[in-house]
């Protein structure tokens, strides 16, 4: 017989990490953070997955080893959230990449500054004077320059 | 305005979660596709580990796509990160101790992810925690002597073959009759080395490119001079 | 018909062996992409005359659905297809043809295109459809400025943010199914998915693949990419890859959504995404973020037909959207090789009329002036709309109301072009640019004459589409049940499959 | 049984409430592992021992290894942390 309250835990942890990442991806400004959140959301979800293959009771769906077929868990789910689990890493490791190469370019992991920055650049290479760009903050201060070495040259003509 | 937007929308989400949760199927799944997989997953397939038979068989255009997908990313990353400046000043030597461990570790960490690879159609594991292995174990020895040239052509020839061996796998199933990534060479006899049929070949091919992929993408991005 | 499966695996292989074939052999490599996307583009044309108009569904690895993954062709999956081949032909990147790795992404997309036209498994699409996005973060960042990785990263970030979406939502659908397939999870979706579960599960599958279909509130990402990534890279994701995103909408509400709720909840996210995309347009000061914005707004007009119930709402959707597949990548070609700012635009047609007229043509369609093709696919949604009840008279205000704010911000646009008493400006040469907007020109023009061939034959594939029983039928031929059910067991679908073995004790 | 997995459970959730609090990236690069390893006990007792292992080697293994290069090469890659610079970066 199944404990009463076990597979609330299990839902609850997946419902939980889900919202713990969606709140992160969405509220965080750090660009880092927002990563990891995304992370963290995905992990959720993978575990939403499994559980909508599981139950009470059963045996890993591994033939050979004395168990009925009846008793094992969904297989699919797993091999879904296998899948879904190296596609993460991989978008991961690009996200990095793009958030070094921002960070470079413009000194900061904000995700507000980096899209001031960004719609600036754009309204200058679009030959629209600065103040066009309605999202930039009143007076605000440009962030901390960062060492020549690593600019890659800000907005493209 | 916008923060309230997305404070919102979150909201929204989360409570919607929540509500939902309380209507799900508490542990008692309708298995459908699932229950005819594992009926019939012995015959067809002959994978004693039945996920590996969903993954490489049932499922077999998913891992393609997956496999592809890491490639995208790869591709992706090395366009955005550049390549290396020439002359450009490398971290120093890792101590002794460590350059000897990981001279040391390199051989087992192969042997254990060629093992974990092979052994995929009949125990957990399989081609991509096998092929993540591999790449920590390609990996080791960089971050013991950060001096040492990355062979990424090497690494793109590994790549670019195991992955044409996947489709070709699947193509000559095609060409001969059959569906695209249908098994072939029979399903041999349940829970030896050498049953599934071409699927321990597939692992294997899927193991080196996830292996070679992670690899050059480990060696970009610890790389802190790339820049172009 | 199996051969179909190659518009995926060869451009895939292509771009696996790119990169050791360039070492190799140059040349080779330059030319490797275009020749797989033209034996593609073969290939369907010459399926396209064989079959016979009838729906085929193959079973992927031989695996029987629902245990297999099912590749479902109708026509709308072919003339996908056959988009997809076309397309990326066109736009592929030649002037950059130097970096294997764009044209490994360029093949990847296209061959993960074709995929998502012709999945008929819900975690199949995802795959392919995630595909589709990395390879399209890869090519919008090419320029390499840091406007580029910025625009990129937030993209990524949003994409991320429907994949987790998109994942649980397929959790959901699966917890309440424990299938994949589309047609048997059409053949449980009215008792199944009905519920408050299922409906959640649509909501977050919608928010999920939108994002691609510039859907209202995951859309963000719009104007930034298309301002900073290449004009092919903006065209191809502008003109094809919305529209697959459509296809897979699509594909969900036919089969998985007929319900009201559903219906009702697309048709306030397409009429946000209208009024949030025009006005955005209107305000917009330089021609490539007015582009973005449209396409926001029209992409939200097609949202808005496919929830009109019945196969009018289909066929308007499909007239929509191949409307401005035609039309809104060679609008952004033009864009390319113009200064940003629409004030300095002014007077370019006298240095280069072909261009300007070419606008002024697409234009004129977009806002849907007759008797060019977009008025009658204008009049679709609009005849669609006029016939329903409350809420899709407020989107008929809407969708008219927009069509005068398009017409305003087009012409001015197309007055600055026209300028007469000022300096005039000189577009950048882009010869290769022009010339594929001037094809996208003359389709729209020899499209005129046949509008009424063409519109019956696009209500023939929506129809098609649209038929959620011959879906099922199809998949499943014996009655409309799954197989296996229906044999109690049944036999392995393999050829290769050998005497069955016992399990070990 | 159910001990162990409520244990697990607000350890996972803990950690990655964490990740998104404590304002030390490195820490915050620790506690998603955290998060993963303690996931892959969770797939465990599922009966996904494939999906452990997987979730073990690419999330607590390669995932943690990615984001500790990146936190490198952006140079955040600080046990103790200057304040004055994390607070520009979290503001």
């Amino acid at each position: 017989m199944m404990p009463a309250g076990l597979p609330f835990l299990f839902y609850a942890g997946a419902i939980g990490l889900l919202v713990i990442g969606i709140s992160g991806i969405v509220l965080s400004r750090n660009l880092f953070r927002i990563i990891l959140a995304l992370a963290l959301a995905e992990a959720g979800a993978n575990l939403l997955l499994v559980l909508a293959g599981w139950h009470w009771g059963g045996s890993a769906p591994i033939l050979g080893q004395g168990k009925a077929l009846e008793t094992m868990v969904d297989p699919v789910p797993q091999a879904l959230v296998l899948t879904a689990i190296v596609i993460g890493v991989g978008i991961q490791a690009l996200a990095l990449a793009l958030a070094v190469r921002a960070y470079r370019a413009y000194g900061t992991l904000d995700m507000r500054r980096l899209r001031n920055r960004m719609n600036r650049d754009i309204a200058a290479a679009a030959g629209i004077p600065a103040e066009s760009s309605r999202d930039a903050p009143a007076g605000g201060r440009p962030t901390p320059p960062v060492p020549a070495a690593h600019r890659s040259g800000g907005g493209r003509a | 305005m916008r923060n309230l937007a997305s404070l919102l929308f979150a909201g929204g989400l989360a409570f919607l979660l929540m509500a939902i949760a309380a209507l799900l199927p508490f542990g008692h799944p309708p298995v459908l596709a699932g229950g005819a997989i594992l009926e019939q997953a012995a015959d067809q397939v002959g994978a004693a580990n039945i996920v590996t038979a969903v993954v490489l068989g049932y499922r077999g255009l998913d891992t393609l796509g997956e496999i592809t997908i890491l490639f995208a990313a790869a591709a992706g990353l090395g366009l955005v990160l550049g390549r290396r400046r020439a002359g450009a000043p490398r971290d120093p030597d890792a101590g002794p101790v460590l350059r000897t461990g990981a001279a040391l570790m390199f051989p087992l960490l192969v042997l254990v992810g060629f093992h974990i690879i092979l052994h995929g159609h009949l125990t957990p594991g399989g081609g991509f925690q096998g092929g993540v292995i591999l790449a920590a174990a390609f990996f080791l020895p960089l971050l013991a002597r950060p001096g040492t040239p990355v062979d990424h052509p090497g690494l793109s020839l590994v790549e670019g073959t195991a992955g044409a061996v996947f489709i070709v796998t699947g193509l000559v199933a095609l060409l001969t009759g059959g569906e695209f990534l249908q098994p072939l060479l029979g399903t041999g006899t349940l829970g030896t080395l050498f049953s599934a049929g071409t699927l321990p070949i597939l692992y294997l091919a899927l193991g080196l490119k996830v292996g070679a992929e992670l690899a050059g993408l480990l060696a970009r991005l610890a790389d802190a001079e790339t820049d172009t | 018909m199996s051969q179909i499966a190659l518009t995926i695996a060869l451009p895939f292989l292509a771009a696996f062996l790119l990169p050791v074939i360039g070492r190799v052999y140059e040349a080779l490599a330059r030319v490797l992409g275009p020749l797989v996307l033209l034996y593609c583009l073969w290939l369907v044309l010459q399926l396209w005359g064989t079959g016979d108009g009838h729906p085929v569904a193959l079973a992927m690895g031989g695996f029987r659905p629902p245990m297999g993954i099912t590749l479902y062709v109708d026509r709308l999956a072919l003339l996908f297809t056959l988009l997809v081949s076309l397309m990326t032909l066109l736009l592929w990147p030649w002037q950059r043809a130097a970096d294997s790795r764009e044209c490994a992404l360029t093949l990847l997309l296209a061959g993960s295109a074709s995929g998502l036209a012709l999945s008929g498994d819900l975690f199949n699409i995802y795959v392919f459809y995630e595909l589709v996005s990395v390879a399209s973060f890869g090519l919008v960042a090419v320029h390499r400025s840091g406007a580029a990785f910025v625009a990129t990263l937030r993209y990524l970030v949003i994409s991320g943010f429907g994949t987790v979406l998109a994942l649980t939502g397929i959790a959901l659908v699966y917890s309440q199914t424990g299938t994949l397939n589309l047609a048997q999870l059409a053949q449980l979706a009215p008792d199944l998915l009905a519920g408050p579960v299922g409906l959640a599960g649509f909501l977050f599958m919608l928010l999920g693949f939108g994002v691609k279909g510039e859907l209202f509130p995951v859309n963000t990402w719009v104007p930034e990419v298309y301002a900073t990534a290449p004009a092919r890279a903006s065209a191809l994701l502008a003109g094809l890859v919305s529209k697959l995103s459509l296809l897979v909408v699509l594909r969900l509400l036919v089969l998985l959504y007929q319900q009201e709720q559903a219906l009702q909840l697309l048709l306030l996210l397409g009429v946000l995404g209208v009024i949030s995309g025009e006005l955005a347009a209107w305000r917009a000061r330089d021609l490539k973020r007015m582009l973005a914005f449209s396409s926001i707004g029209q992409l939200g007009a097609m949202f808005i037909a496919f929830s009109i119930p019945g196969n009018a709402g289909l066929l308007a959707g499909l007239a929509l959207a191949l409307h401005h597949l035609l039309v809104k990548p060679a609008l952004f070609l033009l864009a390319a090789g113009w200064p940003g700012a629409v004030e300095r635009l002014r007077g370019l047609a006298r240095g280069g009329p072909l261009a300007a007229g070419l606008f002024v043509l697409l234009a004129l369609s977009l806002i849907g002036v007759p008797p060019l093709p977009g008025f009658w696919a204008k009049m679709l949604l609009v005849v669609g709309l006029a016939g329903q009840e409350s809420g899709y008279l407020l989107a008929l205000a809407v969708v008219l109301g927009a069509a005068v704010l398009e017409a305003s911000y087009l012409f001015r646009v197309v007055a600055q072009l026209y300028h007469r008493d000022e300096e005039a400006a000189r577009p950048r040469p882009y010869l290769l640019d022009l010339g594929s907007a001037a094809l996208a020109g003359a389709v729209l023009l020899s499209a005129v004459p046949f509008i009424s061939p063409l519109g019956d034959w696009l209500a023939g594939t929506a129809a098609q589409a649209g038929d959620r029983e011959g879906y099922i039928i199809t998949v499943f031929p014996a009655a409309g049940r799954p197989l296996y059910s229906a044999a109690g067991g049944g036999k392995p679908a393999l050829a290769a499959a050998g005497p069955l073995p016992e399990p070990k004790p | 049984m159910i001990w162990l997995v409520s244990v697990i459970v607000v350890l996972m959730l803990g950690a990655a409430l964490a990740v998104l609090l404590l304002r030390n990236p490195v820490g915050a690069v620790a506690a998603a592992s955290v998060v993963s390893l303690a996931l892959s006990v969770l797939f465990v007792l599922l009966r996904a021992p494939d999906v452990a292992m997987t979730e073990a080697a690419v999330g607590g293994g390669l995932g943690s290894l990615i984001l500790a290069l990146s936190l490198r090469r952006l140079g955040l890659w600080r046990v103790e942390g200057d304040r004055a610079e994390q607070e520009r970066d979290d503001a």
